[in-house]
């Protein structure tokens, strides 16, 4: 069975359903009670879970902090923070503490909170309420990050975020929130972290995305001439390699797309894994279509700032003229 | 010895006019006729402002807007207590703190319209901080740069109730103080963060006390009385020049949404609403002024045709200067020197915009813009639109001047 | 109506043993004789294990340490009053407190040792946390889970008075006030953060005031005051579990250096070290459990030999489990299960460590630690080693048992 | 004139003399002040200048936020963070404020803050006082991200970020500041910001290091056989790309040196910038020798975990022999 439903209702319906599952998922955070969320996320789970959904006080280091003592007390803590760009508020207990726990108590003490966040451009959102941080995320060692891009790998994917032991960062693209109706299996749905996912087989090139960029790549290709792979790489940290280069191995042509600034993203890092282990098969530079080394602008300049299938498009004609 | 009482604190609160527009003499602050007036002109001034960005948004022409409709009294009342030779540091919902201090309205608009033309600084107030709380160590920094030059001046800097639960409101009033920064910090608590009651953001009886923890003053005022702010503010800020910072708590009431994206119908009464419509800051302050004689129905009528004046005037400059933001700018104030990887950027920027200008239809602005137009521009999303859908609707479909009155 | 006083508040302080050691029986707690000895011990135990750890780090064998001295009272009368169900949530100088919750003291100098082993959980006491003031959210979070299951329990977190000027710890007491957690933030203050003093740190006359803000208890006791603390800290530890958290400011002094880098010479007078030398937890202690009748010198002699065989146990242990460190451990828990490429680096570290055995001199436990003897291991640095370099020399000379008492 | 003086005694020289000439700039944080910082990088500043050094409480978000305030009221504040990793307390403030100041009001408001902290490790040090997160800082757009590997650049580094408009992020390696007395020009000394150097010339192997890496670099080349070209980056952001590839373009072959995790790092970065516009002239993939995606463990594991000139030739032999 599957129902037709956004992304944002895929969350609810993960969430939902992880806290009939297990009681000791709990849901808390800046206005996910009783207003169910500011993209309503959490719609009427406060009134079906009274003893798992919770309302705090606007202080993003103590929702995260919070999440290691709910964590040694033995909860799933699945906090929101209410755009990513706060997550910045609460940085250092998601370094300092909640990625190292783990390791540095030798496994006796894990952290196996899912951080939920709305993040990324193309809403016309106020100021700081579009960036994409996850390659400084992806650069924390014990930290998972994903990225769902369609509603089906958001419930799937989601739902192991929210069963895994580690502490996961769930980044919700949020122009897709509600971008689309799509097919969603009904009750129990895994999406296992750490699986990318071939949205699209070509022979000719390959196209790496993640979150809201898979839409715009695949645009871009279906407008495009060329024969491409387009790869949703769907967790990004720990990231699926071997999906990556079995393509490139194939095609010998990649275009990595993102929407957070180019220096330092993750479309280095997929660069330099091919460089590691597929470097001979290139045939030409793997280009990187990218969000520019500016600070997200405001909307008015917001389009100007993102890639979308125009660049997309632009990006793999190179590859292939190259 | 052995229990006994080291310290005690206590939190006043002040009035000067109370809800049916009476002054108590005792706690009125000195204002000639003229100042009253202003004041007066500025209340209804950020009133109208507010209503017609939200009818702007509404109209798809402007992007999330947050009114502070019902707090007039609140940020005029403060911010006209400050001198020219100080600074502002004000949150997301200043647009009555800004037009007292003399911003003028296009670049509000800009803001809200998503050109940082709007958040350029002058005349000493910082841009709009969305990151809740943050600019309170701002205006720490500033106040504590005042107390090292020895400054007869000093910052007042504006947050919200659901602010005093970060850390950097709290740190910025503990600094302020070991730091004697001449820094005022002014709460406006309006009694909701979005959907979340001042009574689930701390267990304190007052926000006020939060200054207790800083070792500062602090103190409450009604908030939608702009005489006791007023008096409140010249005090506190007497007491930042000489470096004894103070934090301020107004009562106030958000009497519209939280922003154009919100629906306060989910999480709050209409009882509630109207109980505090009736404490309306600006009609209790009319009350008064028409008592004392300094305001008629005259009068009132050329104050409002003043504004209405200048508000299509600023509207009509704000809507040109949208017509003209140039995308590529983005790349220009990264740094006071570009560096080179960044100038590349900007350049295959522009040459992959011309590109598109040959592929694309182009317009008469050309560039992004002409494409954009060219695709047939949807009426985009707006953020934390889901909360809002409802508002949206009726949104939507009201004209210019209907909309604003309650969110 | 006008102004007035909306809200009061006072802190109390509280002694129960006066520093000649005269008890007053009204505040004091409900104790045995054996828990008084008990207490002794722990307090005694905790003196010389921060003694023999500070000699282990002055000989090469240990890193930076900071020792608790001074500050047994405040730290062994507040763990002591925690159930074995309960939560301890310490920050980086709780040497004592994880004695009086049973932890041995290997575990402590392994930590020292600069080895994960001594931070693996056990006991319902979280590891030692290293950022400022950051594990007092955690305990707002254990305290929250227990307010959720209504379990009749609490956990207590410490921190410092330099911790209180972060912003986290001011918001993990104003969400444990908002969410009823059972917990109770204990700050030790000792007086100084590394060389600032407590009055640079807040402009507050006390810091159980910071209490205030979050609309919780705050109290405080004379931290040097064994049975004072022991009975303040059952009263919070009672009113948490019901969900109403407290803040427990206790008096004391760090009578030895921030850590083994640190040489409070730089920044503080004899003369106040000579007036909290006189306000010894111990010794005040001691003169009452004798006048009591519960110490004679036979008895303290038993306990002074019992410790000192136990922390030569100890340290054997702590010196053996160093000789067992496998480095390659260090990918094995990042992630409950290793990732691909966090598998394949850990081969690769394994293989690269079986080649360097090729080229250099294998020792008996080969691999990397044989690379590091066989290289001539140097003294290592140790960290924050400038403002120490002083007291490092004298350290370098000292031996065991010469130093420790005075940093 | 040349004095032979240590990192960290460079490091003071610096403030001190920037302090005389420019009496806007201000040295504060937690322990610079009575104590002279808890490596002594400002020892006796205070006494010289009690009007422009300051002790502050222990609030790293204030010690940031505070100086977005100074920048406003005309100063130039040069706070110290203790150690890195405790920037994270106040990563918002650099990310939503200092770096973004300048492009959101259109060069109306500039932040010229420059963030000095110990970073990195090799001192067994305490837990989280080693971490190196210079790829996060480097992409933060409109961050400026520093870091000296000897005492005169450290002195003319620090200068030149000191009179730099912008915020710096000036990353001083512990494992640095007292290994060894070098030559440091007397009176005004200024290093570019943005400019690499050339260290050692070589001709069939780049080894790109910053910091503490660089002198494990240089050790790795001297015992090794190689003919390598040692390139300092110094600035790690903005990145001195054409340093990098003009070297690459004559040896063919690179390894890239940090401490940091590998996953993410600036070695990515460069990777990706030399498959830009340098792939066609390599003759291996570029090398990676970095740190573990493992967080920087207790400092009885430190050594493990650090890359050293062992590990370092051995990159260079793989570079070679590929
Ligand atoms: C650090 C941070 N967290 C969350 C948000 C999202 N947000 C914007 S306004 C707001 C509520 C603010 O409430 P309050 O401080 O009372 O100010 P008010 O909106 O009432 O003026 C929230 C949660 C934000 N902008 N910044
Ligand atoms: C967030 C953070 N900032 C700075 C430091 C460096 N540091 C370690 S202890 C300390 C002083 C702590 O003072 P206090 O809280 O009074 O505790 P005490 O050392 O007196 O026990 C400082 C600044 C740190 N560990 N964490
Ligand atoms: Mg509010
Ligand atoms: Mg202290």
């Amino acid at each position: 069975m599957a129902n037709q439903i956004r992304l944002v209702e895929a969350v609810r319906q993960a969430l939902d359903e992880e806290m009939a599952r297990d009681e000791s998922v709990v849901v808390y955070g800046e206005d996910v009670g009783v207003n169910g969320g500011v993209f309503r996320a959490t719609q009427d789970l406060i009134e079906e879970y009274p003893e798992q959904v919770y309302d705090t006080p606007l202080a993003e280091a103590a929702i995260l902090g919070l999440g290691v003592g709910l964590s040694a007390a033995g909860f799933r803590p699945v906090p929101e923070i209410q755009f990513a760009s706060f997550a910045y508020q609460g940085f250092h207990q998601l370094v300092q503490h909640a990625s190292r726990m783990r390791s540095r108590t030798r496994g006796t003490l894990g952290v196996p909170m899912t951080v939920r966040t709305p993040y990324g451009g193309g809403i016309r959102a106020l100021e700081l309420h579009s960036e994409s941080y996850e390659a400084g995320f992806a650069h924390v060692p014990g930290l998972k990050t994903v990225v769902p891009a369609n509603p089906a790998d958001a419930k799937g994917l989601l739902t192991a975020a929210i069963r895994d032991p580690d502490p996961v960062m769930f980044l919700e693209p949020t122009s897709r929130y509600r971008a689309s109706r799509e097919s969603v299996p009904e009750g129990e749905h895994v999406v296992p972290l750490g699986e990318a996912e071939v949205v699209r087989e070509g022979e000719e090139v390959t196209v790496v995305a993640w979150g809201a960029m898979v839409a715009e790549a695949l645009d871009a290709v279906e407008s495009g001439d060329a024969d491409a792979e387009v790869i949703d790489l769907r967790t990004v940290s720990p990231m699926d390699s071997e999906a990556i280069l079995d393509s490139v191995r194939k095609t010998g042509r990649c275009v990595v797309v993102h929407e957070a600034p180019r220096t330092g993203g993750l479309a280095a890092e997929i660069v330099a894994r091919i460089n590691d282990d597929a470097l001979y098969y290139l045939e030409a530079p793997v280009e990187r279509v990218t969000g520019y080394d500016v600070p997200f602008p405001l909307f008015a300049r917001e389009e100007a700032y993102r890639p979308d299938a125009d660049r997309i498009r632009r990006g793999i004609e190179r590859a292939l003229s190259a | 010895m052995v229990r006994e009482q080291v310290a005690e604190f206590s939190v006043e609160y002040v009035q000067a006019l109370d809800e049916e527009g009476n002054l108590d003499e005792a706690q009125a602050p000195e204002v000639d006729d003229e100042d009253l007036l202003e004041l007066y002109r500025l209340m209804r001034l950020s009133r109208r402002t507010d209503e017609r960005a939200v009818a702007l948004q509404r109209r798809g022409e402007s992007g999330t807007y947050a009114p502070g409709i019902g707090q007039e009294a609140a940020q005029v009342g403060s911010a006209f207590a400050l001198g020219d030779d100080e600074w502002m540091v004000p949150s997301f919902r200043e647009s009555a703190a800004y037009l007292t201090r003399g911003a003028p309205v296009h670049r509000l608009l800009w803001y809200a319209m998503g050109m940082e033309e709007g958040a350029e600084v002058a005349d000493r107030n910082t841009p709009p901080s969305i990151p809740v709380g943050s600019q309170a160590l701002h205006a720490a920094g500033l106040g504590w740069g005042q107390a090292i030059r020895g400054e007869d001046a000093a910052t007042l800097t504006y947050f919200g109730d659901g602010a005093t639960s970060q850390g950097d409101v709290y740190e910025a009033m503990n600094v302020a103080g070991v730091l004697d920064a001449h820094t005022v910090f002014c709460c406006q608590n309006n009694q909701w963060a979005i959907s979340v009651p001042r009574e689930r953001q701390s267990r304190s009886e007052t926000l006020a006390q939060k200054a207790v923890a800083a070792g500062i003053d602090g103190i409450q005022v009604d908030g939608n009385d702009v005489l006791g702010v007023l008096g409140v503010a010249r005090d506190a800020l007497e007491s930042a020049r000489e470096g004894n910072p103070v934090m301020v708590e107004a009562l106030t009431y958000r009497q519209s949404m939280h922003t154009t994206s919100d629906d306060p119908r989910v999480y709050r009464t209409e009882e509630e609403e109207g109980d505090w419509d009736a404490r309306d800051p600006i009609v209790r302050f009319e009350r008064y002024l028409r008592e004392e004689g300094v305001l008629d129905d005259d009068r009132m009528a050329e104050i409002a045709d003043d504004i209405e004046a200048l508000l299509s005037d600023e509207i009509d400059r704000a809507r040109e200067g949208r017509e003209q933001v140039e995308p590529a700018e983005m790349f220009d104030y990264v740094f006071a020197e570009t560096p080179p990887e960044l100038r590349r950027q900007r350049e295959t920027f522009e040459r992959e915009e011309g590109e598109k200008g040959e592929t694309a239809p182009a317009s008469a602005e050309g560039g992004l813009r002409g494409e954009r137009e060219a695709g047939g521009a949807e009426i985009p999303e707006s953020v934390e639109q889901s909360a809002g859908e409802a508002a949206e609707e009726r949104g939507d479909e009201a004209d210019d001047e209907e909309v604003g009155d309650r969110g």
